[in-house]
């Protein structure tokens, strides 16, 4: 392998791993909060993406408001998500929850069948992210650039809102104690729909680009992402959000490069990604900065 | 049986889960096949769809169902090999005659009786895509790039890599991708390393748009050829201007539909839809038209007569080329090549079989 | 009369009664019925033994596709003929000894089994060093590996082509009695003094160990028992649907367990097995709001999907209202029956 | 094991990262002893039981139990040898009845093999009348038998804390430990509990180290006392010896008309 | 201030309170004892809303409370330590007491603070260590400390003395008296009778959800029937 196409390949994976990074934040987050392993996020990718693209073809928006438009729209379905699936079942359970956010997640994808078709529609690429520079050679698309700065900007927003705000700590706090955030006049339900449209929003940003990377909606698009995500996270350390990040960046970059150094293997993809998350936890039960379970006796 | 003044075709598709976008296209082409000829031994058709959630257990409930609760005389389906065997043995227990719109895998139709199909095989497919390759564009070398996860996909690559050595080509790479992958640039730059002079993506449209604009991104510009799964309206629409020129192997084209009933078909299915005829649904509607002709020509709604009927179809001229029909119940019918140009399908040659 | 001696003959006229039933749905009934008979056994069959795991050691184990897997692959395997596989593996030749060796159909149901266990045992090393939803992620992961490898080893598993063509073995006496032994076995574990280990480690794996509990054996002998009754019922599905691929088995299957388990009643087989015949039946019944219905003069065309977006919803709603599944932890039991009786 | 070592913790410590949470701590316990473990919050009496009992592996030292090196060995096999616990923090197995927790205990002694179990052969299901029995007694001993068929979820406080109990003595110990028996109890339920203690100590033969912040509990019950301020030893002797040491006065005591509460 | 009539609260079918009522004056320390499971804890978390009474009613400053959100009673001017401590343990003590003070507008936040540190001035000490890592004594004055950061009219404690070291349950009473002295109302409920009663104006004894006896603070210490079943003697 040249220089060339290792360099081409490492931009590559660490475009696609900040795509999960992004992804897997919103999961850590809402995990963090419900200790709910939130299987319709990746659903939300969809939502986003579609809602972009009607905004462009129905309402003639340009980009620069539909994108937008559509991520803001992705936070509010996630809070509806919360509203109608999760908020029921606050004492419940967890692994009622986890049925649920599956069934929310069957619901958003059926819905999508039923209602827009499952035949993949074209995502519009505006030209500014669709141009390739070449870099000594290395010919990247100016998305591949984009992603992985946008992923640490928003990274950064999105922890001087968990650490340094009112609401963050609240945040927080919900995600160690319900009843006592409760008691410290939290109004709780507000707290958690205000995680929910961080985290949705993050998953609308992750489903733009995604799509803009990969022009092709369908109901299903959001499931391999979302799992990927899951990974990422989990690597991570699942509800630490710089761990999702990081955990993001090196199942890109280790899919990639997989598939870059033996070809032949790529067939094995899916399950490599799994391979590197079995042997991390091996060695950190809790991924890669999850903190060890104290269980005081 | 004679239902009261119906006669009743189960169609069992995937209208949801994995594989639904093919389900719905099928489904499109069948409504539209419907309209067309909707009477037929002078009494109304009606089609009783029925969902498999594009899974195996499901596909098996679906052809019980239909025939032992809603008593169909035939049936059409299902889109994909996999869950086309899971419904055939029990037809075939049942003496219905099915057949499938686009189940390749050679595997579906042997040793039954009663399964039919209306699309070629894989083998023939790879091997016709073989032949272009060597004769028309001249390769020597090729790379061939494999969605892993689809039998077809496996089954074209295969039977192309047999052929195209055998004409005394070079594979020169050979890569695995998935159904639902988006991200193929690791396996392209292997491609653009090994210096192909074609690719061989004998995969689904989704992934070949998003392959091949990824592909043209890193500077490959190598001609493309794939087979009919990539024959859709959404090739173009994802693919954009990184399809021109990729070339494939059809069952159709409007340019090269001889048939009465293809030009009627299409015409229809673009009005009715307001875009272009796609592959998929071509062929359920050749389904259709084949079953309707078997039982017209049967005189008789029997299973075992319309079975006998739509074995020996000669020279139909339906909507995907003149079929007859051959004795393991694969059709015998000529190989368009189409590709893209301008963005639109260009009919570029027949391969006659 | 004791009511140990009493509890034992209701079983067993129970047991009995199963049998007639099915009889007589063999004699009168349509295939159809049958088809969805078998269903349900099987899908019994796989909810108990996941329950073992799931509910009553509490642990969130996602991969009970991986066993399935590996019992149908190994079951169709054995039973098909040398030449039958000849014929299919058409890209690549079977290796030996698959490619020679054929076995009766019960043998074939037991090597899946123990397939499926020795699977089990191997993954239990990594599996429980974690618990919890790492734990959870990790089973998805073992689960997702066996199914790239079923595409990917076509010398052995026909790749993405599949295996077809198998003889439909699975009859409705097959199905139901190993479905009421693995009931049967699985009751009995979980009552004796193993299982009330398993639940305590389910409760508290701190404090169960500090009572003696060693709670790696324990896990992995739940861990082992529902891989070998997995293993069967994929075997016994193989020779239902008479095809196998690796479609089959993604992780949908798995959530469609979970949710049978979830939705019957976590950490009870009663509830584990009325959530898999709801299932096996609901998912047919659904099927209704899909087709074309004539209400009076109104013609409401069939909307396909309905039926999936119909049952998420459902699935939800039942959850929320239901919120510990249909059954709770409890068990359905003679004596609970016969206090309602009397009691109202 | 006459002239053998019964109990003996030999320099054990513990640390977290940076934090020595207990330092250099020995103690031998003779057969039939009551020892107290006292100390201010975080001194590390939690974590010197869990060494004992496996749950943590000390960073150093040694732990002996009947002339064996038991150190970092696994709970259940240090439960298996004859050292029982309970714990500062009620963790009972909430969602089974009163009964079944206690039947919990006897299962790592079991003798009938699982097959055995299975076909419902006559060993198993005999041994399995005797555990129902025998935990029917134990309940009755703590006064819980009325509650066998209850979740044990459903009991309140101090029954909880009496049932841990329970179950600690039906995997027949020769050691039990107790962190914090009395802690929720009002000072008539704590002086019910001093004399129950008093009265397992005789009836099981047991040896008894306990940890207690109530100190009218512990200076009526123990015997010894070992006293711990920030994961050291400061002092160790009668209650009398401790109660007047101006160090342990200084560090948890205060003064001394608050002992009595 | 505060007044409770006829408490009737279930857990499923478990009748834990049976018609509790009770009453804190302004500027009082009331305090609750009894025996386990008596239904001390379940009244104050009747109070602030954590559980739904089926029957009676809570009334602050004159206004019915039990129907509200637990956040909105807080807000009304309650604070509660709970019961076994439950400070967040992953955020800093300083984190800990800015959400006691959630609701209170910024610009008092400092004074608050300085009034909470000059009550406990460990906690100034230790304002930035985690609050996990504090000892139980020091997390029960966090506990008390983060529920005065909101200035409440009336503070509820659950067993504040609970695991705590002599030494330390002195202190604790001792801070309790001094916040009731700078114009708190409290109230306390305890296991230790005999620390919490000579503190106390007025005392309730609870049995099994019901209130068996109630009387002022001294009188109840002299009480035949407490001295045997609550202090031991
Ligand atoms: N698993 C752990 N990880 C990190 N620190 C720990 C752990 N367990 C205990 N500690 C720390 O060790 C010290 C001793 O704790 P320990 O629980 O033994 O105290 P204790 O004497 O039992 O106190 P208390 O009387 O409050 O129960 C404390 O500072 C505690 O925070
Ligand atoms: N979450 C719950 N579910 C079921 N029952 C409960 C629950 N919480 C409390 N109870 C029951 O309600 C009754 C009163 O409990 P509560 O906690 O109020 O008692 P308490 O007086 O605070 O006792 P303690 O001194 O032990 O803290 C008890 O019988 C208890 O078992
Ligand atoms: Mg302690
Ligand atoms: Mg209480």
């Amino acid at each position: 392998m040249t220089t060339k196409i290792f360099l081409q390949q490492l931009t590559n994976g660490i475009s696609l791993g900040s795509l999960y990074g992004l992804v897997a934040i919103g999961y850590t987050m809402v995990y963090g909060i419900l200790r709910l392993i939130n299987f319709a996020h990746g659903d939300l990718l969809m939502v986003a993406s579609y809602t972009a693209i009607y905004g462009i073809a129905m309402f003639t928006l340009p980009w620069y408001i539909s994108f937008p438009l559509a991520i803001i729209v992705t936070g509010f379905v996630g809070i509806m998500l919360d509203k109608a699936a999760y908020k029921p079942l606050r004492d419940a359970p967890r692994i009622s929850l986890l049925i649920s956010a599956i069934g929310a997640s069957f619901l958003l994808e059926n819905l999508a069948l039923v209602v827009i078709g499952g035949v993949p529609k074209a995502f519009p690429r505006p030209e500014i992210f669709a141009k390739v520079v070449s870099i000594h050679g290395v010919r990247i698309q100016v998305l591949t650039i984009y992603t992985p700065i946008i992923t640490i900007l928003l990274l950064f927003g999105l922890l001087f809102i968990v650490y340094r705000t009112k609401a963050g700590k609240a945040m927080r706090a919900a995600s160690m104690d319900f009843e006592t955030t409760r008691l410290m006049g939290i109004d709780l339900d507000r707290i958690i729909a205000f995680t929910f449209l961080l985290g949705s929003t993050m998953a609308g940003a992750g489903g733009i680009m995604w799509a803009l990377k990969y022009p092709q909606v369908n109901p299903f698009m959001g499931v391999i992402p979302g799992l990927k995500a899951f990974i990422a996270a989990v690597l991570g350390g699942i509800g630490n959000i710089v761990g999702a990040v990081i955990g993001g960046f090196l199942l890109g970059l280790a899919e990639i490069l997989l598939v870059a150094f033996m070809p032949e293997a790529a067939q094995y993809r899916d399950a490599f990604a799994f391979v590197i998350l079995i042997l991390v936890l091996l060695f950190r039960p809790t991924g890669i900065m999850g903190e060890p379970i104290v269980d005081k006796t | 049986a004679l239902a009261k003044g119906k006669i009743k075709i189960g169609v069992y598709l995937p209208m949801t889960g994995a594989v639904a976008a093919y389900g719905q296209m099928e489904w499109n082409g069948l409504q539209v096949a419907h309209e067309m000829e909707p009477k037929v031994l002078g009494k109304d058709i009606e089609l009783v769809l029925v969902d498999t959630k594009s899974d195996k257990i499901e596909a098996a409930n679906a052809v019980s169902r239909l025939i032992e609760k809603e008593k169909v005389v035939a049936i059409i389906g299902e889109a994909i090999s996999g869950n086309t065997m899971a419904g055939n043995p029990i037809s075939e227990a049942a003496k219905i005659p099915s057949i499938s719109p686009t189940a390749t895998n050679p595997l579906v139709t042997q040793g039954k009786k009663y399964a039919f199909r209306a699309c070629f095989i894989d083998p023939f497919q790879g091997q016709v895509a073989a032949r272009f390759a060597r004769n028309n564009l001249k390769a020597k070398t090729a790379a061939v790039i494999i969605d892993i996860a689809q039998d077809y996909c496996v089954g074209l690559a295969n039977f192309f890599v047999k052929e195209f050595v055998k004409m005394g080509g070079k594979v020169v790479s050979t890569t695995y991708i998935q159904t639902g992958d988006q991200d193929f640039t690791a396996q392209l730059s292997a491609v653009q390393a090994a210096k192909p002079d074609i690719i061989y993506a004998p995969n689904y449209y989704t992934e070949d748009a998003l392959m091949a604009k990824q592909a043209r991104d890193l500077g490959i510009n190598v001609p493309i050829l794939t087979g009919d799964g990539a024959q859709a309206d959404e090739l173009i629409k994802i693919g954009g201007k990184a399809v021109e020129n990729m070339y494939f192997t059809a069952h159709f084209h409007k340019k090269a539909a001889t048939t009465e009933l293809a030009k009627k078909y299409i015409a229809k299915f673009e009005s009715k839809y307001k875009k272009e005829a796609d592959a998929f649904g071509a062929l359920a509607a050749d389904a259709y038209f084949l079953l309707v002709d078997a039982i017209k020509r049967a005189g008789s709604t029997d299973g075992t007569k319309i079975r006998d009927a739509l074995a020996s179809t000669k020279n139909f001229p339906g909507v995907s080329g003149v079929i007859t029909m051959g004795p393991d119940g694969n059709p015998i019918k000529s190989v368009v090549i189409n590709k893209v140009e301008n963005g639109k399908f260009v009919y570029v040659t027949t391969v006659n079989p | 009369m004791t009511k140990e001696r009493r509890n034992l003959l209701l079983n067993i006229a129970s047991i009995i009664s199963v049998y007639i039933i099915l009889w007589f749905f063999q004699k009168y009934g349509t295939e159809y019925q049958i088809r969805i008979l078998n269903n349900m056994a099987v899908f019994i069959t796989l909810a108990v033994s996941y329950n073992l795991v799931n509910g009553i050691c509490g642990q969130l184990h996602l991969g009970p596709n991986a066993f399935i897997t590996i019992g149908a692959y190994t079951a169709a395997l054995l039973t098909m003929s040398p030449a039958e596989k000849q014929m299919s593996f058409i890209i690549k030749p079977l290796i030996w000894p698959f490619s020679v060796i054929q076995a009766p159909f019960p043998v074939s149901l037991i090597a899946a089994g123990i397939a499926a266990t020795i699977f089990a045992f191997l993954i239990s090393f990594p599996v429980f060093r974690v618990r919890g939803d790492y734990l959870a992620i990790v089973t998805l992961g073992f689960g997702e590996v066996i199914r790239v490898l079923c595409n990917a080893l076509q010398s052995v598993t026909n790749g993405p082509l599949g295996l077809k063509g198998l003889k439909p073995y699975t009859t409705i006496w097959w199905s139901w009695s190993i479905a009421i032994f693995t009931v049967i076995v699985i009751q009995k574990l979980i009552n004796s003094s193993w299982g009330r280990a398993m639940k305590a480690i389910r409760e508290n794996e701190i404090a169960a160990q500090a009572m003696g509990i060693n709670p790696f054996k324990h896990l992995m002998m739940a861990f082992l028992i529902s891989a070998f009754f997995s293993g069967v019922a994929g075997g016994l599905l193989a020779h239902l649907i008479t095809t196998i691929s690796p479609t089959l088995f993604t992780f949908f299957l798995t959530f469609n367990l979970l949710i049978i388990i979830v939705v019957g009643g976590l950490g009870s087989t009663t509830g584990a097995v009325i959530g898999a015949m709801l299932f096996a039946w609901g998912g047919e019944a659904l099927r209704v709001v899909e087709s074309p219905m004539d209400i009076g003069p109104v013609h409401i065309p069939g909307i396909p999907g309905m039926r999936m977006v119909l049952f998420s919803v459902i699935l939800m709603l039942v959850i929320i209202f239901a919120r510990r599944g249909i059954t709770g932890r409890n068990e359905f039991s003679w004596d609970w029956l016969f206090s309602k009786l009397s009691g109202k | 094991m006459a002239n053998g070592i019964f109990f003996e913790a030999k320099n054990l410590t513990m640390r977290f990262g940076g934090l020595v949470a207990v330092n250099n701590f020995s103690l031998k316990l003779n057969g039939g002893e009551l020892m107290g473990l006292i100390g201010p919050n975080g001194a590390g009496k939690t974590t010197v039981f869990n060494m004992i009992t496996g749950t943590l592996v000390p960073t150093s030292g040694k732990v002996i139990w009947l002339d064996e090196d038991i150190t970092g060995l696994p709970p259940h096999e240090i439960t298996a040898r004859g050292i029982a616990r309970t714990f500062q923090n009620v963790r009972l197995f909430v969602d089974m009845t009163v009964q079944e927790n206690v039947m919990v205990s006897f299962h790592h002694k079991i003798k009938a093999s699982f097959w055995q179990a299975m076909f419902g052969l006559r060993k198993y299901t005999k041994e399995e009348e005797r555990i129902r029995e025998e935990s029917m007694t134990l309940l009755r001993q703590v006064g819980l038998a009325h509650l066998a068929g209850e979740k044990a979820g459903a009991l309140a406080y101090g029954q909880q804390r009496r049932l841990e109990i329970a179950r600690a003595l039906a995997t027949s110990p020769k050691l039990l430990l107790l962190d914090e028996p009395a802690a929720g109890m009002n000072p008539q339920e704590t002086m019910e509990l001093a004399d129950f203690v008093r009265e397992i100590r005789d009836t099981f033969d047991l040896t008894i180290f306990l940890i207690e912040h109530d100190m009218k509990f512990v200076m009526g019950l123990c015997e010894r006392i070992k006293v711990l301020d920030y994961g050291n030893t400061i002092a160790e002797g009668t209650p009398d010896e401790v109660q007047n040491n101006p160090e342990v006065i200084k560090a948890y005591l205060g003064e001394p008309k608050n002992a009595a509460g | 201030m505060l007044q409770v009539e006829n408490l009737h609260v279930y857990y499923g079918g478990i009748h834990a309170l049976k018609g509790i009522s009770l009453k804190v004056e302004k500027g009082q320390i009331v305090t609750l004892i009894g025996a386990n499971g008596a239904g001390k804890t379940t009244t104050l978390r009747t109070i602030v809303g954590l559980v739904t009474p089926k029957e009676g009613s809570v009334i602050f400053n004159g206004e019915e409370i039990h129907k509200l959100k637990t956040h909105e009673i807080i807000r009304k001017g309650i604070g509660i330590s709970p019961e076994g401590r439950r400070v967040f343990p992953n955020l800093t003590v300083m984190e800990n007491l800015e959400l006691g003070a959630y609701n209170r507008p910024p610009s008092e936040f400092q004074k608050d603070l300085d009034w909470v540190f000059s009550l406990f001035p460990r906690l100034a000490e230790r304002k930035n260590q985690f609050a996990g890592t504090l000892s139980g004594g020091e997390q029960q004055m966090l506990a008390l400390g983060r529920a005065l950061m909101s200035r409440p009219n009336l503070v509820l404690l659950d067993e504040p003395s609970l695991g705590l070291a002599p030494l330390v349950v002195e202190e604790v009473f001792k801070t309790i008296q001094a916040i009731n002295s700078q114009g708190s109302t409290i109230l306390l409920v305890e296991q230790n009778a005999m620390a919490a009663l000579n503190i106390a104006h007025y005392g309730y004894v609870l049995e099994t959800g019901r209130v068996v006896l109630e009387g002022a603070g001294k009188e109840l210490l002299e009480d035949e029937r407490v001295r045997k079943a609550y202090l031991g003697e």
